[in-house]
């Protein structure tokens, strides 16, 4: 096992440029999920470390050796598909056991490496069908089940639950992070879905139009978003973003201050605030803004609030047994620990 | 309203396949039937009587055998010409996407409106100088032009329904792009790469125009049959019409299942 | 504007039914979601009240006029399709404008009408334009102010917002909500995304298998289920069901002893509870059982936890800040008031 | 790498271009040369010496005249034809799934492989018994035979592309079946029609076995054409094929652009 490092890297597909000099290191043993919307070049970066395509420009190292120019074969790396691209033509076993007979395996060692393998993926007894006879779920299994019989250094997969529907891909991600803490394989993974990589990740890389723009574990790119892209892509609802009066050092709210970390650069100061970090309160109370409230939608385990304050949109989040209708007005509490302020002009949180 | 618009979709659709299967038919049961059904007017639907009459008389003309072997030859070397040549050509079209791809997929829908095989004339003054008039194997040459874009197109259908990913993941895996070929895409490929093939031999077994323009002795079935017609009797007519279809309909019982497929595959 | 009654409606495809008696009630005015799985028969059944299909057995009626065997056009009904629909070669006008136009309405009441719509959708700026010149949000709305233009007795909406980004389908479901509460028109909305459905319904009609398996508020949906399924489709993550043993007509989880609402049939209940239900404590308390953690998950706003009770898997969330690691026990204490009790052979919730 | 690969793909995809393209181009160049340049070998690739010798010698051949008039005639009726049967057919086929439709399609893509025109045989018999024999009414009915399973197929695929859901969300708006035909699908489908009545007048306008079978003094041009090669110079046959050729390139450039739509319907 070993960690993994690219450096500058650009790439170019015909004029568009779809990679702009990312650079990025991942520890051993680490998970790292790269997150952006499509586009994004995140497959790109990935299909780049494992040498199906070549960067126009930086170096790829996995572990101590530099693979930039390496064929996949060399890298010691292997991957799982979005399709998962399992051989139609061969069992399961015989999937497993693909990487091993190329790698010209003793027989024992095959053996040994598919019953781990199949052990691990709970697949023993698929091991004789043919893939036309597994379903989604089991395909997925099997993927990666012969990406981790090879024992590779490194392991890169690319949106690998993207195919299953809601229910089973919420049990796939649990199982795929109890199974990957075990394996202790170093892992790149690629997703667009930000709840998969708050899950998954030990540290979240987000991109956006080709380069990457926060590098940090979930919950502190959760709750301190660098700029209002990150801000925005990560959470459901996203985070709200309040455009707010600068007096005095201090951001005002109605009759509610709030200090700033540094002087912002203009006049105004965008306020980040997370639509649980509201509290909503009927009456008034200190520390507290009035909002009108639009829309409430009960989702279950809470109502969600779509509020308006002077004209500006936000949402909010309370109890589900909460009494509230559309008309009124509540008085929201922001918690004060867990604001963000931006600069409202370049979109960029101002440093602390 | 909805069943009424079922049944009559029923109806059309076996209007539409009596319509290629009739003639079929036909020209089969007059090939295995005595000579005075062949000349019986209205014809019934039946072969009343079954003889092998008729298409004994056919291979008794003189000079049929011979076409026969010719037509053997040619099919086979086209078969062997549009493979060798279609199938990379198939593939490097399926894998890498290019600007030209559209236009040539409508060039190729286009040569169904396009004549062809009166592009035949200019060649065969060349062939005079090159050697190749009257050879089964010049023949062969303008057969293989003609069968070559619909190999391409199909073996490219055919490659583009195998996932790049499956030969992605065996180059992550240990092999080299050799190995990844020869090992995942060629047994996916077989069948349809076999189907292609019986479709280039059945291009060239049935082509007649090129074939007569570029022969004169060395005559294929069709070129000979379409010479002799208009001074012919009907069974001789009916008995080769009958010979001319019998690849394409081996071909097309042999390979119906996997047609589906490649059409599936050719709809992607 | 009035309410749909359907009765008894049967369908086949081919051999297949997927529709098996069902009769549904909507009331004037009320905003009723049919949801379920993919082939649950849910777009069959709006489609056999719009008149695009006809049932082979049952009735359908609109207000007090029975429709079951009139065209579309003869309906009052206007319908939303999950691709929008749009005439391509006509412009956002005259596309509002087209029933109208065909009612041969006069051509001050085509204008004021086009306007209500175009100004409650937002489109008023768009009217001169093409539809290949809209985004995908921008189509939504053409669609709906088409559908209201001709002030339907009853608005049919066949997964209106599916085609829509994550974002998108955020902004334009609270947006929606707000404007059929204005509009008060009686809606039937077809979708598979039981949010949408939570979060749009007055009332909530659950399909499966062709059949209505709970018809009620989505609270009570969320909270009561009749039984498994619903409580497994609707939430994300879905109910847990806890197999337990009955003793002396209480289940017993551990040392806690829950009382049930009737003796169940059998020796062993299900209990359902919903994952944010279960109080999580790092010590042992009263009202509480034990379970091992297996899976940590930060999604943000909470923890979501993959606990083993007895080898049965169930999921909990907890404060984003709490702290825990897998292989570590928790003690679960289920919120009293919130817990449903439910045959375990059968999947039929106990009558209370 | 990838570079190389992307350069191979673009020779590769000229070579194939050139392949429908230079046979065209040297008809096209021949026809419009005069005598010498016709005669010449190995030709040069851009006519040396423009005139209209050639294709003015071409139409003062006795018969020319009556041969253009009569493919013209029966091309027309061929279009119309096709057009009124085909349209409702595809209609019919894209708005109906049902269990034939695949086997549908494979049945008019191996009518490549088929010696339909051989068919004509057994018809020709018929055409005697039914007055039909030498009249362009015949042809054109042979013709639109030859014709109607693909526009059945291009207009299938054209409405596919017309969502259902735009005609039903028009029933809901208060139109009946036929009003929302003629307001929504019509409009959309017209220049896809138009391209398909193109079509079925290019493939009549080249079809030669059926023509020359059925005719005997009301031959169509490609007929005449078959008939007067073997004894007719060489400035005559290539003023004659860039005659055939020259519908097939005037629809190719007037509905290119629509033709790309098409395909891309024709894949979906």
């Amino acid at each position: 096992m070993s960690g993994i490092r690219v450096e500058n890297i650009e790439k170019l597909f015909g004029k568009a440029k779809v990679l702009t000099g990312v650079s990025l290191e991942i520890r051993d043993q680490e998970f790292v999920v790269l997150l952006g919307p499509s586009g994004c070049g995140k497959t790109t970066l990935l299909r780049i470390i494992a040498g199906l395509e070549y960067a126009d420009k930086g170096q790829v190292w996995i572990g101590d050796r530099e693979v930039s120019t390496l064929p996949p074969r060399s890298r010691k790396i292997a991957m799982v598909f979005q399709n998962y691209a399992i051989f139609p033509h061969l069992t399961v076993l015989e999937n497993i056991a693909f990487g091993l007979r190329m790698q010209k395996a003793s027989a024992e060692r095959v053996k040994a490496q598919v019953d781990r393998a199949a052990t691990l993926m709970h697949i023993e007894n698929l091991l004789q069908r043919y893939p036309a006879q597994l379903s989604g779920g089991q395909r997925q299994r099997v993927a990666v089940g012969r990406a981790l019989a090879v024992e590779p250094e490194v392991l890169l997969m690319d949106e690998p639950l993207s195919n299953l529907d809601a229910l089973l891909r919420l049990e796939m991600r649990a199982e795929l992070k109890r199974l990957l803490a075990e394996s202790r394989t170093t892992t790149l993974y690629v997703t667009h879905d930000q709840v998969e990589a708050m899950s998954l990740a030990d540290r979240i890389a987000v991109m956006n139009v080709g380069q990457l723009v926060q590098y940090d574990e979930p919950i502190r790119v959760y709750q301190e978003p660098t700029n209002t892209f990150v801000g925005g892509f990560i959470g459901s609802p996203p985070m709200n973003f309040l455009r707010l009066r600068v007096e005095g050092g201090q951001a005002r709210i109605e009759s509610l201050m709030l200090s700033l970390p540094t002087s912002p650069p203009g006049q105004e100061v965008l306020l980040g605030v997370r639509p649980e970090d509201l509290e909503a309160y009927s009456q008034q109370q200190p520390q507290s803004f009035p909002a009108e409230v639009r829309v409430v939608e009960p989702l279950g385990p809470h109502l969600l609030l779509t509020l308006t304050y002077e004209q500006q949109s936000l949402k909010a989040t309370v109890p589900p047994d909460f009494n509230i209708s559309p008309g009124q007005t509540l008085w929201l509490k922001p918690q004060p620990g867990r604001l963000c302020w931006l600069d409202p002009t370049s979109g960029q949180a101002l440093s602390r | 309203m909805f069943s009424l618009n079922t049944r009559a979709i029923y109806v059309l659709a076996s209007l539409l396949a009596l319509w290629v299967i009739v003639p079929i038919f036909l020209i089969a049961t007059l090939a295995f039937s005595d000579r005075s059904s062949v000349f019986a007017w209205p014809k019934g639907i039946f072969p009343q009587h079954f003889s092998l009459q008729t298409i004994g008389f056919f291979f008794g003309v003189e000079g049929v055998g011979r076409a026969i072997r010719n037509s053997l030859v040619v099919a086979s070397l086209t078969l062997l010409f549009s493979v060798l040549l279609g199938a990379p050509a198939g593939y490097a079209l399926a894998r890498y996407r290019f600007a030209g791809a559209d236009v040539y997929r409508v060039l190729i829908l286009m040569t169904r409106a396009f004549p062809l095989a009166i592009l035949a004339i200019p060649l065969a003054v060349q062939f005079i100088h090159l050697g190749l008039y009257d050879t089964p194997l010049g023949v062969a040459l303008v057969h293989t032009a003609l069968a070559l874009p619909f190999a391409v197109l199909v073996t490219s259908s055919l490659f583009l329904g195998i996932p790049k990913e499956l030969e992605e993941v065996a180059w992550t895996l240990g092999c080299n792009r050799v190995q990844a070929f020869v090992k995942v895409v060629l047994p996916l490929a077989l069948p349809g790469l076999a189907a292609t093939a019986i479709f280039a031999f059945v291009i060239s077994w049935n082509e007649v125009f090129a074939a007569t323009l570029l022969t004169l002795r060395e005559r294929t079935l069709p070129a000979f049959l379409l010479g002799a017609l208009n001074d012919s009797p009907l069974p001789f007519r009916f008995a080769g019409g009958f010979l001319l279809i019998v690849p394409a309909l081996i071909f097309i019982f042999s390979v119906r299942r996997y047609l589906f497929t490649l059409w599936g595959i050719a709809n992607r």
